[in-house]
């Protein structure tokens, strides 16, 4: 299969559901004009015009609320935050707008909406600028939460989410846009929710992580191999709906289990994962669930305490080693 | 030019509100209804002079303070009395409640509790008109206290910048719960914030019915005529405390009274008779027949069932999956 | 002791803080000429005047970023937000700005500051009023998350949290504010933060639970009582920083754990409890710590829908009966 | 009026914030500086004629795009350096990085990588400033994108409705990365968004550091007087892309050129010499001076060792506790 790199293969996505579907558009800062700051939007001012890819103010709240009153009009908008750092401005439109009015008004309405913004950390942007908080969405419930590891993830789960009916974070990962990977050509090739990956095979260990965690994962499989340990990783791709089947069946072959997320360890997603696995596998874990995460401090531009800060393959071997030998 | 029929329409339609309001308080006060309880009292020539200006496919949009609204958009009495009770007979199934009403089929796109929060979803309503090239408006109805929020900026730049058709009506009632809008406001007179995006600011006595019917007409024509968004300021006052809970000690005595005086139903009333466009028997039947169906509202709500428990589960998401709560 | 309720106690730590120091000021919507909607702030204005008591626009991120420019400045102001659901139009200046500022200038700035809101539901308010979501401060580092179940721990933390020099998110419940309890009349009775309260002792079984659902542990513990089960009930009172000894002391003599929490149960601080409980205590445990919280819903309006999504002292029942017999 | 030393010490200021903001570009190039970097040459009379306008205990608070605003304040060119560098001896103990210098020993409250985040903070500045009664004036510098963002609403709002004494300076540099204000802003000319609060809004040339510097000496001394908050807007232009990263390709050769023209600084520096208070002797000299603290400041930077790891826990909090990370 043709490789693209992450970046393109939501290019791809975003420029065939537009072409498919009148009502999808794009809206968002530098999102024209400018081609977006990660280049996922490049060219598509070129081919749909001004009217459906629409650069806005800095204005994240208005955004947002913008989208949600499209949505609820019939249009399908994807607007883009730039980065997670700034859904944060526009955290009451998400929460308390996006996520509630279809239940306050007793399912009266849809809002097929797509937010997209780039998170983490690994590039010294700093403490406001590399935030991982995908575990306040997963919290709250009404509102989707997507964050796909490689392009063709990104691809298929971007499709997937611009024709559901429901609003959707979709989280997307500053480190993985150049990241390279085979992507189907076919168009209508697309991922479901609630749907995990099994990256790799393996019956000692199953670690669970996502994002850009997961090639740290991988990476750490590898190395725990060269140990005579054989991980699996599984990918859960979309954290609400979350795929608990695939997980609790991994873990209940290998009875450890390894969380690895790029946010604070403290009431990270990994807390959920963990609980929901001891909850239901308590009688047969060989040893507590491990969670891996980010030191529970403010991002750090230097570069080495950023590195300290952040989680990564040696960590994750570490864990696995604690409850494996 | 209104007919006498559409005079005698707004009338109804404010004493409609004013007494199912009426009832609103009883019903609270009996603990059928619970939550934040936000009347309208006091000011149903702004919802019923605007709204009637739409066309029934244009978007309406509210606050909290949304009664009023709802009522004067075609909603059913019973179905909003019945939402108050949650009740499984509500317009939104009982989960709304007062604050959260909305009526999709009449194009009413609700309540909201988050002072402000409506304004982007209006504009971006407004965008998805514009978008579709259709010709329709949204109107936004919101109040003084919400002019300070961030959003309101955020919203009337976007809706300038792309000339989308929104008419901005503020209900200037002059108090944010006990906050004078001079305590709360650098520009009191609201419509002039307006300028600041270079929107067309208007202002309106907003306790007379056919004044804003008149104005709306005018504006909403040319909204919809491409004209790019306005702002109306209806200066108001709300004769309850801010909520059922609040006994509103921070306004004076002689402000309220002045204010009661130029209360809009006896107004247009007085105006009607004096024009001999309505006479004091036709008064007393309209008073009957809202109150009939003030009675049936009632009487509709305590008779419907609860909401079922399985439908705690429902309504979250249009698509479902496993992991959700009881999928 | 005298009792008071609890809205009079904050009343109180209040008013004495700012008879103490000049810096203490009180700021919010409301919190003035009307006495603040849930009346903490009533006579606060006849005391101290407009100038120490200032009533506000509608603009929590204005609130907040002026309150945190003002604690730059060597003040140490108290906005209060009026109810949780409003922090989160605040969310960037409490998430970016109060929380990060100190660490990212390297220490050269305090910003004693303490943000006091009312969470929690239950009287119906419906889905955008009643929010628990201590959960997503408690992941961010850089604020405080105070969070007191009676008058005594309101009075003695909200006067510890205003003479703190870092960042305090005081979190109230707007249940509990008619609650009478006994309050000490002593103003230098503070209460330090980090450390827990054992509101019941027990031996059977640990509950760990805060704010209003800490009375429902306690309306649990009795029914316990009634079937031979002792169960000890621990209210950590401020959840950052969090009392681990205490928590992990008892639970291994219970070997017992419920968290019950009133937010919703998926990512929940009530996660990070247990698994930390199970990390630290994974071998000593009889069975696996369950947790309480609420249904994943938007809150609903209903009486009856609403009664159903809450957690209460019967579901810890119910939680506890599965782990102890 | 400025004497021709203060005139001087202008001219050497702005030459300073260029040629270190190169050799940031240069090091930036080497990989020895990280993250988000965004340049200041372009705008050097900006932060040099406004900040020189203030008292040494005035607040300054700044942007994401602050080192022009650190140096005119007088900040320490090799600890901004050190910082820029990652290092144990930067202004910021090498955690902020170029977004986020402070230096609160000369009242620079720094720079937020939030757009418009910091707008409400000066305002809580000023507030302060009030409360005491204190004669401190407030001075908070952000681009014309910040403008759009609704806490520059409910900032100026708030300093106007507390009489307080901040002055708002908006670099408009005409782009928000990519994006023409024409494209952001309803209303393009800056300064008149003031009118909206009440407060007065000034144009200035952002090109010419001695009108820049005059317009804030007067409105500083307002400021100072009483009469409450200000906006100016300097017009002004950067010559690099947003950040390090940007090529910059939305912006027409023909427009850059036009603002290469206006260069503020070979303009000072033909006005000082066509006034005879400075010679192409003494230029170049300042030249070489300029120099020699840029490469000590490189210098600094790279001998400095890196923050211990065990830093990394450090500076969260005031106060620790036992369950904080390593505490
Ligand atoms: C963001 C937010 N902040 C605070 C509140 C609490 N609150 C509810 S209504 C209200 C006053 C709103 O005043 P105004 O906009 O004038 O509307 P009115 O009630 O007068 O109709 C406040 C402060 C809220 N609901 N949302
Ligand atoms: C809230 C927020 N949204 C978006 C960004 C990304 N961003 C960084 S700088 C910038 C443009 C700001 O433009 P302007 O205010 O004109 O300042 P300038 O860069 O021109 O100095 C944007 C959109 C951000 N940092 N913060
Ligand atoms: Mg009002
Ligand atoms: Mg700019």
């Amino acid at each position: 299969m043709r490789e693209i790199r992450y970046y393109e293969a939501l290019n791809e996505a975003l420029a065939e559901e537009m072409r498919r579907d009148e009502n999808v558009f794009v809206m968002g800062e530098d999102v024209g004009l400018f081609g977006g700051t990660f280049r996922v939007t490049e060219g598509l001012m070129a081919e749909f015009g001004a009217r459906r890819v629409r650069d806005t103010p800095i204005a994240e709240a208005g955004i947002v609320g913008l989208a949600i009153g499209a949505a609820f009009a019939g249009t399908r908008p994807v607007p883009e935050l730039m980065t997670m750092n700034f859904a944060i401005v526009a955290m009451d439109q998400i929460i308390n707008h996006a996520s509630k009015m279809r239940y306050m008004f007793g399912g009266q309405i849809d809002i097929p909406l797509t937010i997209r913004a780039a998170g983490g950390g690994g590039t010294q942007k700093g403490a406001q600028h590399s935030h991982s908080i995908e575990s306040w969405f997963v919290n709250a419930p009404g509102i989707r939460v997507v964050i796909p590891s490689t392009p063709a993830d990104a691809k298929g789960l971007l499709k997937t989410s611009i024709r559901s009916n429901d609003p959707v974070l979709f989280i997307e990962h500053e480190m993985l846009y150049s990241v390279r990977g085979p992507v189907p050509e076919d168009g209508e090739d697309l991922i479901p929710f609630g749907v995990a990956d099994v990256k790799r095979s393996g019956s000692d260990l199953t670690i669970v992580a996502w994002s850009k965690m997961m090639h740290e994962a991988l990476r750490a499989a590898e190395a725990l191999d060269a140990e005579g340990i054989s991980a699996e990783v599984i990918d859960p791709r979309t954290l609400d709906p979350f795929d608990w089947d695939a997980v609790l069946g991994s873990v209940s072959r290998t009875r450890r289990c390894v969380v690895a997320e790029e946010g604070w360890r403290t009431v990270g997603v990994g807390a959920e994962i963990a609980s929901r696995v001891t909850e239901a596998l308590f009688y047969e874990l060989e040893a507590p669930v491990q969670r891996v995460g980010a030191v529970d401090v403010p991002l750090p531009y230097a570069k080495n305490l950023e590195a300290a800060a952040l989680p990564n393959a040696q960590d994750i071997v570490r864990a696995a080693l604690k409850i494996t030998t | 030019m209104l007919s006498s029929a559409d005079k005698i329409r707004l009338y109804k339609q404010m004493l409609l509100i004013r007494r199912l309001e009426e009832r609103v308080a009883e019903s609270y006060g009996e603990q059928e209804i619970g939550g934040f309880t936000h009347l309208y009292i006091g000011q149903e020539a702004v919802a019923v002079g605007a709204i009637s200006a739409l066309n029934n496919d244009d978007y309406v949009i509210s606050t909290y303070r949304d009664h009023g609204h709802y009522l004067a958009r075609g909603g059913d009495p019973k179905k909003f009395m019945a939402e108050l009770f949650g009740r499984e007979t509500g317009i939104c199934r009982g989960k709304g409640g007062s604050m959260h009403l909305a009526d999709v089929e009449n194009h009413f796109f609700g309540g909201t509790g988050i002072v402000g929060g409506s304004l982007p979803i209006a504009v971006g309503m407004g965008l998805a008109c514009s978008y579709r090239d259709d010709d329709r408006v949204v109107m936004c109805l919101f109040g003084d206290g919400a002019t300070n929020q961030g959003v309101f900026h955020e919203s009337l730049n976007f809706a300038k910048l792309w000339n989308l058709p929104v008419v901005f009506v503020c209900e200037n009632n002059f108090y944010g719960i006990g906050t004078d809008v001079r305590i709360a406001s650098a520009l009191t007179e609201v419509h002039k914030k307006a300028s600041a995006y270079g929107l067309p600011g208007y202002r309106v006595n907003g306790m007379d019915v056919l004044e804003v019917r008149k104005l709306c007409d005018d504006v909403v024509g040319l909204v919809r005529g491409g004209a790019g968004p306005a702002l109306i300021e209806a200066r108001c006052y709300r004769y309850q405390g801010h909520s059922m809970t609040d006994p509103g000690r921070y306004r004076a005595r002689a402000e309220e009274e002045l204010w009661r005086k130029r209360d809009p139903i006896p107004r247009l009333a007085a105006s009607l008779l004096s024009a001999g466009l309505l006479s004091e028997e036709r008064i007393a039947e309209l008073e009957r027949e809202v109150d009939d169906v003030c009675e049936e509202a009632v009487a509709f709500a305590s008779d419907s069932p609860r909401p079922a428990l399985s439908s705690l589960y429902e309504d979250v998401y249009n698509e479902t999956y496993p992991s959700d709560p009881h999928a």
